[in-house]
């Protein structure tokens, strides 16, 4: 075999991301020495991003089975059963270190990205949802980042028509010097047409389609030193560019294949490109594939058989076809004006072989390249600052701000305000079964021909995730059950985001383990099954860590889709119903974090039964057309949501809650007013569905207490502190609108 | 069986599935019409749906006007055939020459989705016939480049001749800055050929015909040119 | 291809303002176009000419809002 | 501005694609790039040379995936 094995450098091993013991373990299992194209590929399947060696240890906790998971965590995406025939599949992933480089590129094709991943399981991909994290709009360089980023997933979304129906963002100097960018997708496929990422048969052909390869993404996984001569850095692009009308073009053609006879096996080229494509392929099938890399279609000359297999050029997809039948595929393709090759078939021995110009240029077992990666159990420890972050005692301070001024100043942050600039950039509408788009709760799109339909949201719980990481990744959970109970959905099943710094920094090692071990609990205590996610590490690209960021995208059932208010008030006059826990509290709260500058104290208490309990109350409440509206307290605490209601409908309200008793602390009422406690719900009822509501309530279990009554030109909160509607509007309003009008475009 | 509605679809076109739902609720029969072919299939009456044909890349609409379907298309409207261009397809038939003009990147430099109010400033057309004149629609836009430009001369030509179809406005009717999405010249969401019987506009009615989607203003433009073409 | 005078741009305003807001105040007027790299053959110079011209007119170039101009470089083989 | 040559173009592939669907065979590849035109007041060429080299690269260029270059024309006054 040529070119010849090599006894790389130690610095040469590093490009690859391997460690001298990799190297050793690969000597090991392949009896040889690699050449020059076997070890980066090696490098670049056994890297964290491809194997998942630190993580993958971990997630095996995650519950991922029930009646309705029809696909769980290892293919492309999960899938659950909707009944009648009808699947949903959906998945999340990141784009953190492309969007840090270039903004709109990275995040547009974090997009394509996870819309390949749905359609390749022959779902149509029917909404996006994005999960955005970045440092503060008071500094111009994050506003530049902040609105570039929105572009780029408008960009891409928009143009290949799937809507983006939902998403949550975050402002956080934390996050300055490393950005998320999450994005979930979910589509829908007959149960017919699912497709899997397997090569089966041997003697089928293997096709590639779509973009032309380049010398995309090709970075730091290779040997840019013994391998390309010195102006090659200047020839490899560090940014990837989408191209989403390709794309739109590529799904429908997958999907036109969906289910079609011929067709064996659909993966996308995502992260080392045909090399992890070929080969999970082949191994999920027991097989092995051999390519004959001339035949790769190129967009530029000179490209190495090294740089063709290790490529992350966008927008293209691999397929194994019944041998003899290519002609019918491929007409599918020329139709829309995809080039499609053959690039290879599948073989008995289950291996990846490559051939370039009649030679055969790397042979490697699946075993190795797959599975030979070593399981990485780095060492992790709480670090001793944890716990006292944990005693701080916010509720003891004396108060920054007075009630209504903290009360103004959440209502302006743009944590809690409106999000019509970002969504408004979004075509959330495209497909024309969107009942509630962005600004609510949850999403709803109905199902068509059908009396139900999905709910759809994605939440993430950083703060209370920096104090405690265990708890922060249940408090996500627990958020995305909210805001799916207020449309009144049960949930289906769940997929998360881990966004970590360093694995290698004991801290980062223990947040992660915990957030696993969180995940797990909530899971299982919630009854929603794991089925798809990804792992974002390594997010210290500035030097600092982020906060541990858990994003949960959590997937329901509506069973009667109706045009409801939602979070709004809808009527003077109806009722305001608090359901859920009572108390005061104020660690990790935004209020808190706001007034303090840092995240201090226990976090937002959770328990996990009762927030079943109030979720399911919630759930019939809407689900029955019983409560008017709904709206879950999450950031900002009861007094935002009652704010958020009132502004949404238009019309005030006027609240009591209960006075403080003896001893109580400083801050109580800001407590009660500002804290996070998981599991609190405001409702609105008609005077004359009460007896329904409450009735719902005990029988669920939850607990639930008239407040006050819808109406009137203030929001009141009897006796304690009031606002004017107008100034409440106001405030929201200018949250995003106010910051970035002064960003440059 | 229904009136045939042919609905364009381009490399790249998105809207091709709303507009065949909303010609069902109207009571046509939607037919797909491939732009690579020069057949209509039979189509009553045309629509060019919203999406990015050919990714717009050059300019909206500037390849697509090429494609073999549409010098169908101009057969078909120059025979007095109904045509509608919604989003995508009016950039397409400004591109053609079917109807003057050109919409450019919208003055606010960002993609808007969002409701928008029109107001029904003609009924010279199979699309727009009883609607009645001054009366406001809630339907949604969705689009970067909406900014409607023609050349003074042309402008003025056009709102002498009422081939204005549609302006943005507010919840009352009225005109003003506040409510003009994309800075389009005197607030223009829509406009006809000479003959009435080619409508382009911006906003997407094809997305406004069913209240569970929040608004279904959309469906009376379907609607009136389909009974027109019943009568005839 | 330059949007014609008379055609509002919005966009070369946002880049007037956004270098103002940098500092460079000596910016008076900023309009924003597009710039078409082509690699073609041709028999001569003079068909080349033509050829691309006929291009802008027909495809690259929208009559109704922009102007164009165009530059031949002579490439070996 | 044009996009760095091994950045991936969709634009300029499109724009082939279109030359070639109206029979410009001879069309080998396009790229499509921006153009900026200014108006600005400097007391001589090397200064307006020095501040728009500048501009190009704080704002106008995205360094990342494109390049730039200008050329100055003097106007009266
Ligand atoms: N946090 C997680 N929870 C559950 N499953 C996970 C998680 N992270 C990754 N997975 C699963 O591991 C597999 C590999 O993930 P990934 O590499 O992100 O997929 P892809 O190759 O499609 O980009 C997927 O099936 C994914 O669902
Ligand atoms: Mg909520």
């Amino acid at each position: 075999m040529s070119p010849a094995p090599l006894t790389p450098t130690a610095s040469e091993l590093r490009e690859l991301a391997l460690t001298e013991a990799e190297y050793r373990r690969a000597l090991d299992l392949l009896g040889r020495a690699p050449n020059r194209l076997e070890l980066g590929m090696l490098g670049a399947l056994w890297s964290e991003h491809c194997s998942y060696k630190t993580s993958r240890p971990l997630l095996s906790r995650l519950g991922s089975t029930g009646p309705q998971v029809v696909v769980g965590p290892g293919e492309n995406a999960g899938v659950v059963d909707l009944g009648g025939d009808l699947l949903c599949c959906f998945k999340i992933e990141s784009h953190n270190h492309p969007s840090a480089i270039e903004p709109v590129q990275g995040a547009a094709t974090g997009v394509g990205g996870i819309l390949r991943d749905v359609f390749a399981m022959g779902a149509r991909p029917v909404a996006i949802l994005d999960a955005l994290r970045f440092g503060d709009l008071g500094d111009a360089s994050q506003r530049h980042r902040f609105a570039k980023v929105v572009e780029g997933v408008g960009f891409y979304g928009n143009c290949v028509g799937v809507p983006t129906v939902g998403g949550e963002t975050y402002f956080d100097p934390a996050y300055a010097g490393n950005c998320l960018v999450n994005a979930m997708c979910v589509g829908l496929a007959r149960r017919d047409q699912l497709l899997h990422a397997v090569a089966r048969g041997v003697g089928n052909p293997v096709l590639l389609v779509g973009a032309d390869t380049g010398r995309d993404g090709i970075h730091g996984a290779t040997f840019a030193s013994v391998q390309l001569d010195e102006q090659a850095e200047g020839r490899r692009p560090a940014v990837q560019v989408g191209n989403p009308f390709l794309e739109k073009c590529l799904l429908e053609a997958c999907l036109e294949l969906a289910g079609h006879p011929a067709v064996i096996g659909l993966q996308d080229c995502g992260a080392a490109g045909l090399t992890s494509s070929c080969a999970e392929m082949a191994q999920r099938g027991g097989v092995g594939i051999a390519l004959d890399l001339d035949k790769v279609a190129r967009r530029e000359s000179g490209m190495t058989p090294y740089e063709v297999m290790l490529s992350e050029s966008q927008e293209r997809m691999v397929l194994v076809v019944e041998r003899g039948r290519e002609s019918e595929v491929r007409a599918v393709f020329d139709r829309w004006e995809l080039r499609s090759d053959v690039i290879g078939k599948v073989i008995a021995d289950p291996e990846l072989r490559l051939s370039s110009a009649g030679e055969e240029v790397a042979r490697l077992p699946l075993e190795v390249l797959v599975d030979g990666f070593m399981p990485r159990h780095p060492p992790r420890s709480r670090p001793a600052e944890v716990a006292a972050r944990l005693e701080a005692d916010p509720l003891a301070l004396e108060p920054r701000w007075p009630l209504e001024e903290s009360w103004l100043r959440l209502l302006a942050s743009p944590n809690c305000g409106d999000t019509a600039w970002i969504y408004r950039q979004y075509d959330h509408q495209v497909g024309d079964d969107t009942v509630a788009g962005p600004g609510g709760d949850a999403a709803v799109l109905r199902l068509r021909g059908r009396p139900d339909g999905l709910a759809l949201t994605v939440d993430g719980a950083h703060r209370s995730a920096v104090l405690d990481p265990r708890r922060g990744t249940q408090l996500a959970v627990a958020e995305a059950l909210r805001n799916l109970a207020c449309a009144g959905a049960e949930p289906l099943a769940l997929t998360n985001c881990l966004n970590f710094g360093d694995p290698d920094q004991e801290e980062v090692m223990w947040q992660l383990d915990e957030a696993v071990a969180g995940l797990a609990e909530a899971a299982r205590e919630l009854g929603v099954p794991v089925v798809s996610g990804n792992v974002s590490l390594y997010n210290d690209l500035s030097g600092a860590g982020i906060p541990p960021t858990p994003v949960v995208g959590m997937v329901g059932r509506v069973e009667q889709v109706r045009r409801s208010p939602g979070a709004a008030f809808s009527r003077s006059g109806d009722l305001v119903y608090l359901l859920g826990p009572e108390g005061a509290e104020l660690g990790g709260s935004e209020l808190q974090r706001l007034a303090q500058g840092e995240v201090l104290g226990p976090p937002p208490a959770l328990d996990l039964g009762l927030e079943l309990r109030v979720a399911r109350a919630v759930a019939a409440a809407v689900g029955g057309a019983i409560a008017r509206s709904a709206h879950d307290s999450s950031l900002g605490g009861r007094a935002v949501t009652l704010a958020e209601s009132c502004v949404a409908g238009g019309l005030g309200a006027e609240v009591e809650l209960p006075s403080p008793g003896p001893g109580s602390p400083r801050g109580w009422w800001w407590g009660v007013l500002f804290g996070e406690t998981s599991g609190r719900y405001l409702l609105s009822v008609d005077p004359g569905s009460e007896a329904e509501l409450v009735g719902i309530c005990r029988r669920e279990g939850a607990p639930h207490r008239l407040v006050g009554t819808v109406g009137g030109e203030a929001i009141s909160i009897r006796g304690v502190v009031s606002i004017p509607l107008a100034a409440a509007a106001a405030a929201r309003a200018g949250s995003l609108e106010g910051p970035m009008a002064a960003a440059l475009t | 069986m229904g009136l045939r509605c042919g609905i364009a679809v381009f490399p790249g076109t998105w809207s091709e599935r709303d507009c065949a739902h909303a010609v069902e609720l109207a009571g046509g029969e939607p037919v797909m019409l491939w732009h690579a072919e020069r057949d209509l299939k039979g189509s009553d009456l045309v629509i060019l749906p919203g999406g990015f044909a050919h990714g717009d890349y050059l300019r909206a609409g500037a390849i697509a006007r090429f494609a073999p379907l549409m010098a169908a298309v101009e057969g078909h409207a120059a025979a007095g055939g109904p045509v509608l261009g919604i989003c995508n397809g009016f950039q397409i038939l400004c591109e053609a020459g079917l109807l003057p003009g050109a919409l450019l990147r919208n003055s606010c430099l960002q993609f808007r989705c969002q409701s928008t109010h029109l107001r029904v400033e003609t009924d010279a057309s199979p699309f727009l016939s009883g609607l009645g004149v001054g009366r406001v629609l809630e339907i949604p836009i969705s689009h970067g480049e909406g900014r409607y430009y023609a050349p003074p001369e042309q402008l003025a030509q056009l709102e002498a001749a009422g081939r204005v179809a549609l302006r943005y406005c507010g919840p009352g009717g009225e005109l003003g800055d506040a409510h003009n999405p994309n800075g389009s010249l005197h607030h223009i969401a829509g406009v006809l050929n000479a003959a009435g019987n080619v409508l382009g506009m911006m906003p997407h009615p094809e997305r406004a015909c069913e209240p569970l989607l929040g608004s279904a203003d959309g469906l009376p433009l379907f609607q009136a040119a389909l009974r027109q073409l019943a009568r005839a | 291809m330059t949007l014609k005078p008379v055609v509002n741009d919005p966009q070369g305003l946002a880049v007037t303002q956004g270098l103002h807001a940098l500092g460079y105040a000596e910016v008076m007027e900023s309009r924003v176009g597009k710039q078409v790299q082509l690699r073609l053959s041709a028999a001569d110079r003079g068909q080349a000419e033509a050829r691309v011209d006929e291009m802008c007119q027909r495809l690259l170039c929208n009559g109704v809002i922009e102007d164009y101009r165009f530059r031949l470089d002579e490439e070996d083989g």
